[in-house]
């Protein structure tokens, strides 16, 4: 029995996207035996199967695949229910609004975005990211959003002049000036150019 | 590093002609100024800790004007060392005070140099020594699939992560869609930032109903304090979300929400 | 030994996408008794390096994940593109130096590289090797960086405190090449003081 060229099909069928057809192994592995790799795999399938772990090699849609046992998954889905998620386009992108124009209304963070923005909003205020500062006193007295203490402290802030502002971020693209520094420098310090600009013109 | 700056120059210019390509090619390699620095002291077989500047800083020169002469952008970074390079030199050659102990030399105009030099090869073996490590999606692998049987299962009580840089990136994305000029940035850069005083502004209203002016700058009296506060209250007051009292002449200052509390329960979202 | 109790781990793990802290799946598994999942772990990984299969569960990141051991990418490759290409030398020594001196402000990193990184640390940001911690109180109030999550996941590192000391490094003659790898650990010295900020603990 060749156990390398066993575990050299168990590596391709771990990291497979989908499940591999004997076929396709063959075609892969053109350095083995047809007959070698069909032994290699039913050696695989059976080590599997007696190990009784809680996955297992099956057939799927004509190929190889790990799935795990059914009796496990009222386990697993308890890990999918309650794991972290990502946020997603449009929810990084209203609460970048809110973070960097607060305070603001819904209706100016559609304005900008072009797109309602109920649903999102809702969703972050359900999270605890945006707060309600209170009320506009124009027609209609919309409300009026802000990021809380907790915004801050998902992003690690210890407050809002700790965000980065955007000129910070676009210095990382900008070219550095040398004309000053060919000037005789042992420590070319080289601070970010920041200018002080009130945040309200 | 198969890039040879060599010691003379007449060595290397009748060469030219028949090295751009390999040049051109190889020169790139040198990853600023700290590193051909370092390829230069290890070339002439030096001792990091007692170079010699004179040598180091010829070769140097050479190098730079080499890639002039190729016609390469030399970066601005390369002329910065050859200025510290030469000032280097040119402090050696001043007369040394004969009074002083040449011991431990902490004038020897080399320290500062050695010590970025021995700091920057560290960095850069450290970075050889990750680099080589068998790397998750080059060497090493996850599995793939997802299961059928659990793509059903919604995540729908977990915490939302998310990274700084994605935030600013998102709204970098939106600047690109929409004018820039629609856009303040909320961190003036130095200390206080007058979004942080209009949050604070605002859950002291939520709180309390009415604030007086005097309150908000009671525990830090200080200009700056005073002046960003101030400043919040006439953008709370543009935005039309408060009103602004004064009992009399030189009395104290008393804002309240425009829109009273109760009226909230006609909520927006 | 509970045998099944093992298995219900192995199934977590195998099916999460990251990896999985001891103390997410204690969470996960309220019903058995911490010390009981700690023992069952340790049995588990024992199991699966004595197997010496094509995957082994290594800690990664805080966590417990499955993956290829390196041995077998030349196959693996046949079928999976690489998502992580070589990283240049500029790449590497500027996440070195962020790894090892985090917090650090740009203008450290190229104090200490002589050349400009503001390209470099975007690449690194923009591929979440780096982060941004916040800014630093000093004049000009300079972002700081400091290495990811992702960034112990993609060099395989179970915590900062694994990067191989400087010390280690230098007494080091040639570069180590990755089946060396776990033998680079040998002290657990802090090398660099770590900051409560960092994301994993």
């Amino acid at each position: 029995m060749n156990s390398e060229l066993i575990f050299i099909i168990e590596s391709l069928i771990f990291t497979a996207e989908t499940s591999l057809s004997t076929d396709r192994i063959c075609e892969l592995l053109i350095e083995f035996e047809r007959s070698d790799i069909k032994s290699a795999l039913s050696d695989l399938i059976g080590y599997h199967q007696g190990r009784g772990g809680s996955f297992d090699l099956v057939e799927v849609a004509g190929g190889w695949q790990f799935r795990t046992r059914p009796a496990f998954h009222s386990y697993i889905t308890r890990h999918i229910k309650t794991r972290t998620s990502k946020f997603s386009q449009s929810a990084l992108e209203t609460l970048a609004i809110i973070a960097y124009r607060q305070p603001i209304t819904r209706a100016e963070v559609e304005h900008l975005r072009g797109v309602d923005c109920g649903g999102v909003l809702k969703t972050l205020l359900e999270k605890y990211l945006v707060k309600i500062l209170g009320k506009k006193d124009i027609p209609g007295r919309p409300l009026i959003y802000g990021t809380s203490k907790e915004f801050l402290e998902i992003f690690g802030l210890k407050d809002l002049k700790s965000l980065p502002t955007l000129r910070e971020i676009q210095a990382l693209d900008a070219v550095p000036q040398y004309e000053r520094q060919e000037e005789l420098q042992l420590e070319p310090e080289r601070p970010f150019p920041v200018e002080s600009q009130l945040p309200f013109e | 590093m198969a890039v040879e700056a060599h010691g003379h120059r007449d060595e290397h210019l009748p060469l030219l002609d028949g090295l751009h390509e390999q040049y051109s090619v190889h020169l790139d390699k040198f990853d600023g100024p700290m590193d051909l620095l370092l390829h230069l002291i290890k070339k002439n077989e030096l001792d990091i800790c007692d170079i010699s500047i004179a040598v180091i800083t010829r070769q140097y020169l050479e190098y730079i004007k080499l890639m002039k002469e190729l016609n390469l952008e030399v970066a601005g970074d390369f002329l910065v060392m050859a200025a510290t390079l030469l000032q280097i030199k040119s402090r050696q050659l001043l007369p040394v005070n004969d009074q002083e102990e040449p011991e431990i030399d902490e004038s020897d105009p080399r320290v500062e140099l050695v010590r970025r030099l021995l700091e920057y090869q560290q960095y850069k073996e450290a970075g050889m020594v990750i680099g080589a490590r068998a790397l998750l999606g080059r060497e090493v692998f996850l599995r793939a699939v997802s299961e059928p049987a659990l793509a059903a299962a919604q995540n729908t009580e977990g915490p939302l992560v998310v990274s700084l840089f994605e935030l600013v990136d998102a709204f970098r994305a939106l600047l690109q869609r929409i004018p820039a000029e629609s856009f303040h940035d909320v961190a003036p850069g130095d200390s206080l930032s007058i979004a942080d005083c209009i949050n604070e502004i605002l859950s002291l209203l939520q709180e309390q109903g009415t604030v007086q002016f005097d309150e908000l700058v009671r525990d830090e009296f200080t200009r700056e304090r005073v002046i960003v506060n101030f400043l919040a209250l006439l953008e709370l007051c543009r935005l039309k979300m408060i009103r602004i009292f004064q009992g009399s002449d030189h009395g104290s200052i008393w804002f309240i929400p425009a829109v009273a509390a109760d009226d909230e329960a006609s909520s927006e979202v």
